[in-house]
């Protein structure tokens, strides 16, 4: 009998772009492994958690899934993942990875393959640290995921702070936050601003003539946001569990045959979603099929599978055990791309493994 | 002239009916997905109904519903956090998980919260009106998103489910029932009401208001009294969508709730006792149906509601029922 | 905290109120002063940065692409006003506010359609870069000031034009009774096609203007179209220097709230409370704004009439 | 004949209004309509200038057949409307309301001004705030301003004070003298009927009865049957 | 001994300069029809909405059956016996006539805080509109939607909601405006027997049924009352005839 995924992603509106990445990703996977014993459905959530519910509903009742993935967002996934794998059903996260699901409400179902939300800020924090900087002002938008970062941050980074400021969810002009960071005498900035929040911090603090070094996670400076970044990004460095330059073959082909196949570089968000295809199906060959939940389950925590990013592993709470590299963004010819300067942190895994009791 | 009353009574009946039937089919047909799809029109639809008593009857075009609507879920996603983790409500109120506490609980903090944002708002009209209410909701949904012990923007999964006397919630088809039930029940109040004295007033209030008061109703006591009561219907609705889902968050509060309720009612006919249901319903079957058939769904989307608003007047209910009577 | 930090703050305040202004200055004429919800605002608000950065990506010149944005977006309009909103005049409002919510729908995905999925790039002009030299040791991008010379300038020519002209009567006078005014011989119909043209063309000039500063992507339409509202309702529904100095107010409120509410509340809290405390009531604080203006005066600041 | 209606029939949504109205207007001629309430005065009145369009029969003006003809260019034909219950624009300043769809021709603002020294005085104020007989001064200045070949008055002379009135009837005299044609709808025979060519009697939406003034006055029991008088 | 309905008192209203009421002293008696005419503009209806309450003096007293009514809302006065009917008619449009006047005498009979009964079925209401509509002579046109009415119609229908109060003193803004010659002359008669049960303040600008109804007459010039007077003394009055009335015949 077939295993069946079905995958809820954003396709429509704004931040579609991601969850396109994570299907395009996710289906080169499953073309490359020649297997026709796996049916993947998708459909658009439209980024509305009420949507997502529904369609998972129907994925769960209707077409009797064994395995659920796709989501983008943090606040859909909470309303999605615990009915699901209370159910029974099978969740591989391909990019959301909110604290509630590592720790308190984990569950032997719920696998993340790509980070725990803060993974990448904690890289971020120490690598800051390591860099010798000594007074960093950091800033998110005022929603958990952004206190999450901050946080993440400054779990790495144990100096002094130049400042601290949480902005609006969706906040377009930073003018008064890029003169209170010209004001605090930092050194360094740190921000986590997703979307299109991020493009416009970047613009306008290139704009503002402000010289302070920039640092943040690679969702602002990711594939397919930089050439909207513009060269306002050339120079900064970027934590990211993948990169497009990790010299393993399996990420050679995984690049390659993604530009072949889509005719354009492959973003994070797609390496993440190729990891996710490519973990079931190591799983779903290993307990040939879905259909015996233990066996199956063991197979995903087992992680034998070759991810585009190197060494994986899952800690206990199911969720990955990786480096963090931090990157820098470098002009190659026309196109910006990143390049790895130097690991932020080596086999981490994430804050949350003791509050997780499976 | 009574044939039109006629259509719309017949048209009314088959709505309800068609509801009920559609899970019952969908058991038969063993695609219990359905119910819940079916479920959740029931819902919006209670939201709506809510909705459609200020907008549609009292002409308080309020662009805040989702206060309410999120509030109520709130109630019952707040009150089963508690219950999961076994604590108290700020350390006043035992959680509960008897959902026929939870409801009252919802409707009255509902109400209460309509009294002070009608209070204030009351004063204005028209687009300010429409204005004041988006700010008063918007205020509540930053509250939302930043109150970090209730998940902030991350939102609140129920992990337990609520609890009613004699019957399963769990069961899908019950709880339908039970959304089907609270529905009929939304829509037949307000019918009972529009045709009340009180109902009288409060549709003179939208029609204008110095004639209600020159014969000697104070116009607003009865406005914030409409609103209050639309604000308590859309709020239940908000608690039963909480239970359905599993899961409150922030996007129940967002404007692009209060849009989409106001989008239910405008769509099925503003002022038509059935309008909400036609339109939640229209909507969702759209959203769903064609969201499995392309990615390009809200490009179609658009185009049929366009084409509905061009080509019919009055909504669904003004297509298919006729114009609406007001004498 | 330097003085000329505070004014600094005190100067983006009002850079960014005048820049909403500039984002509002289409919908003051289209909802103000035209009585119509056109929520779809915001979508003629993205064509115009899509086109423009589209087009300017391509030619290499911000300029061109400004001009194409403002066609592409006047374009769109008018063809919108022919084609939907003429036929809803004579109809409820809350039917303008479905169909236009559908076509928020259809200018959302057709763009995706057209553009694709990813935000595209938009800089601000060579011309405009970099910053100049005020008084009291504060240096301001160009750029921005020049939005707050352009949205000025917008706000006077469409002062002028709504309040002194023939033509400006006679919109005012087909909002109050469309029949009447067709009565007494002027082509409304025609008339108000051209006023919502200008008016998506603002947006499409605001759209590319702002574009250049903020992500071109769809959805960036959104925020605007309810940041224009709120800044409109405050001003007082059809006076443009309501709108202006509504903008001004809020830009201030904003910003000034955004910077200083956190460390007011640090004067009494521990430091991550008065953060959290200070952020969370500044996101809120123009809603604020708007109903402690509406509760004062429940017809905005500069009621055109009561 | 400036303006001639044959057998038009016009509808509000799917009631009948008119069942067959026939009227003529000749240049310069002042016709009276008559007719008690809602008998179809003003509908004949919206069915010429094509706010409501009638579904049968023909109107011509000068020469041009409306039909399908939106309300617009019919006026721009020249007609100029004052209208039942007013209907000044009230967001509009009174200098704003007399300007906004001024045409060019005999009436100036000048003239409306001497006509109405009210108005004059009240330039700068909003319509809305205008008392009742102002506002119908006003409506009457506005439809001068568009220079128009027919005037059209409904009931133009409800609300004002005796003396205006006076004022307002030697200013139709006024423009009689000088060749106005007029279309005039009034409840005051005593000051209508002196000044009319002719009249004509709507009942029930038909044309009942056309003649002269002098016949209807000498006509008690005709008054009696269609007027109510 | 007669009664006062109303009596007012150094009232004064102005609009930024202008002084639309200025040192009005006014009173009306039971059984009385009281006229107020004047020029246009001169703050007749200005007048009007202030004893109705829509508008707020500046100064002065207003004196409802000994009760000061300053201080009261328009419902509340409607309340206490005040119907009026407007210049330009405000009436709910989208409803049937019938409505308009059910909404009145529902009003006057006590609270419209009732959820559950239906209107529709409470006949005591619908008779008492209807004879209310009979008296003006709009029941043929009971079941017409307001909108669809004739401006004509549209002002008996005022004066039909306005009766359904059952107030103790009605004020009456221009009620023949509109209506027919045949029409004023029946309203003229049809206030007259009024009369006996409710005071009336009656502004109109057709003289033949001020002349006809009015015990008293006001003269209004500039927000002034120049003259107060008996229907001979107002039409021998020079300085009347001047403001006023003209060359009347
Ligand atoms: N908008 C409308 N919709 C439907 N019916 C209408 C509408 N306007 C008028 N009518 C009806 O048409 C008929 C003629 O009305 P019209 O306004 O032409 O009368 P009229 O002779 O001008 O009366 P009045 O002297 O009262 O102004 C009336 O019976 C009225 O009820
Ligand atoms: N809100 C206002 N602002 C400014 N002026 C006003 C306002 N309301 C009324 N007025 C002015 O006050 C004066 C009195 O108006 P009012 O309506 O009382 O006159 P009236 O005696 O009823 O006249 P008419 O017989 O023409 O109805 C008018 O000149 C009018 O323009
Ligand atoms: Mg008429
Ligand atoms: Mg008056």
């Amino acid at each position: 009998e077939n295993v069946k995924i079905g995958m809820i992603t954003t396709l429509s509106g704004g931040g579609s772009s991601l969850g396109i990445d994570v299907r395009d990703g996710f289906m080169l996977a499953i073309k490359q492994s020649g297997r026709t014993d796996i049916d993947v459905m998708i459909e658009d959530d439209a980024r509305k958690p009420d949507v997502a519910k529904q369609i998972s509903d129907k994925f769960i009742q209707k077409e009797k899934v064994d395995i659920l993935t796709g989501i983008i967002w943090s606040n859909l996934a909470m309303a999605v993942v615990p009915p699901a794998v209370r159910q029974g059903v099978f969740y591989i996260s391909p990019n959301a990875g909110p604290s509630a699901l590592a720790g308190k409400a984990c569950h032997e179902n719920y696998f993340n393959a790509a980070w725990q939300n803060d993974n990448l800020h904690e890289a971020m924090g120490g690598y800051v640290s390591a860099e010798g900087h000594k007074k960093p002002f950091i800033l998110a938008p005022n929603y958990p995921a952004g206190k999450d970062a901050l946080t993440g941050f400054k779990r790495f980074y144990t100096g002094e702070l130049a400042g601290e400021v949480y902005t609006k969810l969706g906040q377009t002009d930073y003018a008064a936050e890029i003169a209170q960071i010209k004001a605090s005498g930092a050194d360094s900035v740190y921000f986590f601003l997703p979307g299109g929040m991020g493009i416009a911090f970047m613009k306008q603090y290139s704009q503002s003539g402000v010289s302070t070094p920039v640092f943040g996670p690679a969702f602002s400076f990711d594939q397919g946001i930089l050439a909207a970044v513009g060269d306002a990004a050339v120079g900064v460095k970027n934590s990211s569990q993948w990169s497009k330059d990790i010299d393993t073959p399996a990420n050679k082909a995984f690049v390659e045959s993604f530009q072949k196949e889509y005719g354009r570089l492959p973003s994070l968000y797609a390496s993440q979603g190729f990891d996710s295809a490519n973990l079931i199906i190591s799983a779903v060959e290993k307990a040939g099929g879905a259909k015996d939940a233990d066996a199956f389950r063991a197979a995903l925590k087992a992680a034998e599978f070759t991810s585009v990013r190197g060494d994986f592993k899952f800690a206990s709470n199911n969720h990955p055990i990786q480096d963090i590299y931090v990157r820098e963004v470098v002009k190659e010819g026309d196109v910006l791309t990143n390049k790895i300067v130097a690991v932020g942190l080596k086999g981490h895994a994430n804050a949350y493994v003791d509050q997780c009791k499976m | 002239m009574t044939d039109t009353l006629n259509r719309e009574t017949i048209v009314n009946i088959s709505l309800a009916f068609l509801l009920l039937a559609a899970p019952m089919l969908a058991l038969a047909l063993d695609e219990p997905f359905y119910i819940s799809l079916a479920t959740k029109v029931a819902i919006l639809s209670l939201a709506g109904v809510g909705l459609n008593l200020a907008l549609g009857y009292g002409g308080m075009i309020s662009f805040g519903h989702a206060a309410f609507f999120g509030v109520g879920g709130y109630v019952a996603g707040i009150s089963a956090h508690h219950m999961f983790e076994g604590s108290d409500f700020l350390g006043l109120f035992a959680a509960t998980d008897q959902l026929l506490l939870i409801w009252p609980m919802a409707i009255i903090l509902c109400g209460g919260l309509a009294i002070l944002i009608g209070l204030f708002s009351l004063r204005t009209t028209g687009v300010y009106f429409i204005m004041i209410t988006l700010a008063f909701a918007q205020m509540i949904y930053y509250l939302g998103i930043s109150i970090p012990t209730y998940g902030g923007e991350d939102g609140l999964p129920i992990y337990v489910r609520n609890q009613l006397p004699v019957v399963s919630s769990d069961d899908p088809l019950t709880f339908f029932l039970v959304c089907y039930a609270l529905l009929m029940g939304g829509i037949f109040l307000s019918s009972r009401i529009i045709g009340s004295r009180f109902g009288a007033a409060l549709q003179t209030a939208r029609m204008n208001e110095v004639r209600l008061a020159t014969v000697g109703i104070a116009p607003f006591p009865v406005k914030l009294t409409g609103f209050v009561l639309s604000a308590m219907i859309t709020g239940l609705a908000g608690a039963l969508f909480a239970e359905l889902n599993g899961f409150v968050g922030p996007s129940m509060l967002s404007w692009h709730r209060s849009g989409e309720i106001m989008i239910f009612v405008i769509l099925g006919g503003v002022g038509r006792l059935y309008g909400p249901l036609a339109g939640a319903a229209l909507f969702i079957l759209l959203e769903f149906f064609i969201g499995g058939f392309t990615d390009r769904w809200q490009f179609f989307l658009g185009l049929i509601l366009l084409g509905v608003v061009l080509f019919a007047k009055g909504g669904l209910m003004g297509l298919i029922a006729g114009r609406a009577r007001h004498d | 905290m330097t003085s000329a930090f505070v004014i600094e703050q005190i100067l983006n305040g009002v850079q960014f109120g005048v820049m909403l202004f500039l984002m509002a200055a289409g919908l003051t004429l289209v909802f103000g002063v035209m009585g119509l919800i056109n929520l779809a605002h915001g979508s003629l608000y993205m064509i115009g940065a899509f086109v423009c950065a589209w087009v300017s990506g391509w030619i290499g010149s911000f300029w061109i692409g400004l001009v194409a944005g403002l066609l592409a977006a006047a374009a769109v309009g008018a063809l919108m006003e022919i084609l939907v909103i003429r036929r809803l005049y004579q109809r409820d409002h809350l039917d303008q506010v479905l169909a236009t919510f559908a076509m928020i729908l259809i200018f959302s995905e057709g763009t995706r359609w057209l553009f694709g999925d990813q935000p595209l790039w938009l800089d601000i002009p060579q011309l405009l870069s970099g910053a100049v030299d005020l008084p009291f040791g504060v240096s301001y991008p160009l750029y921005r000031l020049a939005i707050i010379l352009v949205g000025v300038a917008l706000a006077i020519g469409l002062y002028m034009l709504i309040t002194k002209t023939r033509l400006g009567m006679q919109i005012r006078a087909g909002e109050s009774d469309r029949e009447m005014i067709g009565a007494l011989g002027i082509n409304i119909a025609t008339l108000y096609t051209v006023v919502f043209a200008l008016g998506a063309a603002l947006a499409g000039v605001a759209g590319s203007f702002v574009g250049a500063l903020q992500s071109v992507q769809v959805g960036m339409g959104e925020p605007v179209l309810i940041l224009a509202f709120v800044v409109i309702v405050i001003g007082g529904i059809g006076s443009i220097e309501g709108a202006l100095v509504a903008s001004v107010l809020v830009g201030l409120v904003d910003t000034l709230g955004r910077v200083f509410l956190p460390q007011f509340f640090a004067l009494f809290m521990e430091p991550s409370a008065a953060t959290s405390v200070g952020s969370a009531l500044s996101s809120t604080s123009i809603y604020i704004l708007m109903a402690i203006v509406l509760i004062w005066k429940p017809k905005g600041l500069f009621a055109a009439h009561d | 004949m400036m303006l001639a209606l044959e057998n038009i029939e016009t509808f509000y949504g799917p009631s009948q209004a008119l069942h067959g109205v026939s009227l003529e207007i000749g240049e310069g001629e002042m016709v009276a309509l008559l007719g008690r309430n809602g008998m179809g005065k003003t509908t004949t009145v919206r069915s010429i200038c094509n706010l409501s369009q009638p579904k049968r029969g023909t109107i011509r003006f000068s020469g041009t057949e409306t039909k399908g003809l939106p309300a617009y260019k019919v006026a721009r034909l020249g007609i100029g409307l004052v209208p039942e219950g007013r209907r000044c624009f009230p967001n509009l300043s009174v200098w704003e309301n007399l300007v906004a769809t001024e045409r060019a021709g005999s009436w100036t603002l000048e003239k409306v001004y001497d006509l109405f020294p009210r108005l004059k005085e009240r330039a700068n104020q909003s319509a809305q705030t205008l008392s009742g007989g102002e506002q119908q001064m006003l409506a009457v200045g506005r439809a001068l301003m568009t220079n128009p070949k027919l005037l059209i008055l409904d009931e133009a002379t409800e609300g004002l004070a005796p003396l205006i009135r006076q004022e307002i009837w030697s200013a139709i005299r006024t423009l009689k003298a000088a060749g106005q044609a007029t279309l005039i709808i009034d409840k005051t025979l005593k000051e209508l009927l002196p000044i009319a060519d002719r009249c004509v009697i709507l009942e029930k939406g038909r044309d009942v009865w056309t003649g002269t003034p002098d016949a209807l006055s000498a006509d008690r029991d005709l008054q009696d049957r269609f007027l109510g008088v | 001994m007669t009664e006062t309905l109303l009596e007012i008192k150094g009232l004064r209203k102005s609009f930024g300069a202008l002084k639309a009421t200025d040192d009005v002293n006014l009173d009306v008696q039971a059984g009385e029809i009281h006229a107020l005419i004047g020029p246009n503009g001169a703050g007749k209806s200005t007048l009007i909405g202030q004893i109705a309450g829509g508008l707020k003096p500046d100064e002065g007293q207003i004196r409802f059956l000994n009760r000061d009514v300053i201080p009261l809302s328009v419902a509340k006065r409607a309340r206490m016996g005040l119907g009026r009917s407007f210049q330009i008619s405000s009436l709910a449009m989208e409803v049937s006539a019938l409505k308009n006047v059910i909404l009145a005498v529902q009003a006057r009979e006590g609270s419209s805080f009732k959820f559950w009964k239906q209107v529709r079925s409470d006949q005591g209401l619908m008779d008492e509109a209807m004879i209310q509509l009979e008296r003006v002579g709009l029941a043929d046109s009971a079941r017409t939607v307001t909108s669809e009415l004739s401006h004509g119609q549209r002002r008996q229908l005022e004066v039909a909601c306005a009766l359904a109060l059952k107030p103790k003193l009605l004020l009456l803004d221009e009620p023949m405006a509109g209506l027919g010659a045949g029409g004023s002359q029946r309203l003229t008669e049809f206030l007259e027997s009024l009369k006996a049960e409710v005071g009336i303040l009656l502004i109109e600008h057709d003289m033949d049924a001020v002349f006809q109804l009015a015990d008293r007459i006001s003269v209004l010039v500039y927000g002034r009352v120049i003259e107060t007077g008996t229907v001979d003394q107002i039409r021998q009055s020079a300085q009347v005839r001047e403001a006023y009335l003209g060359e009347e015949e």
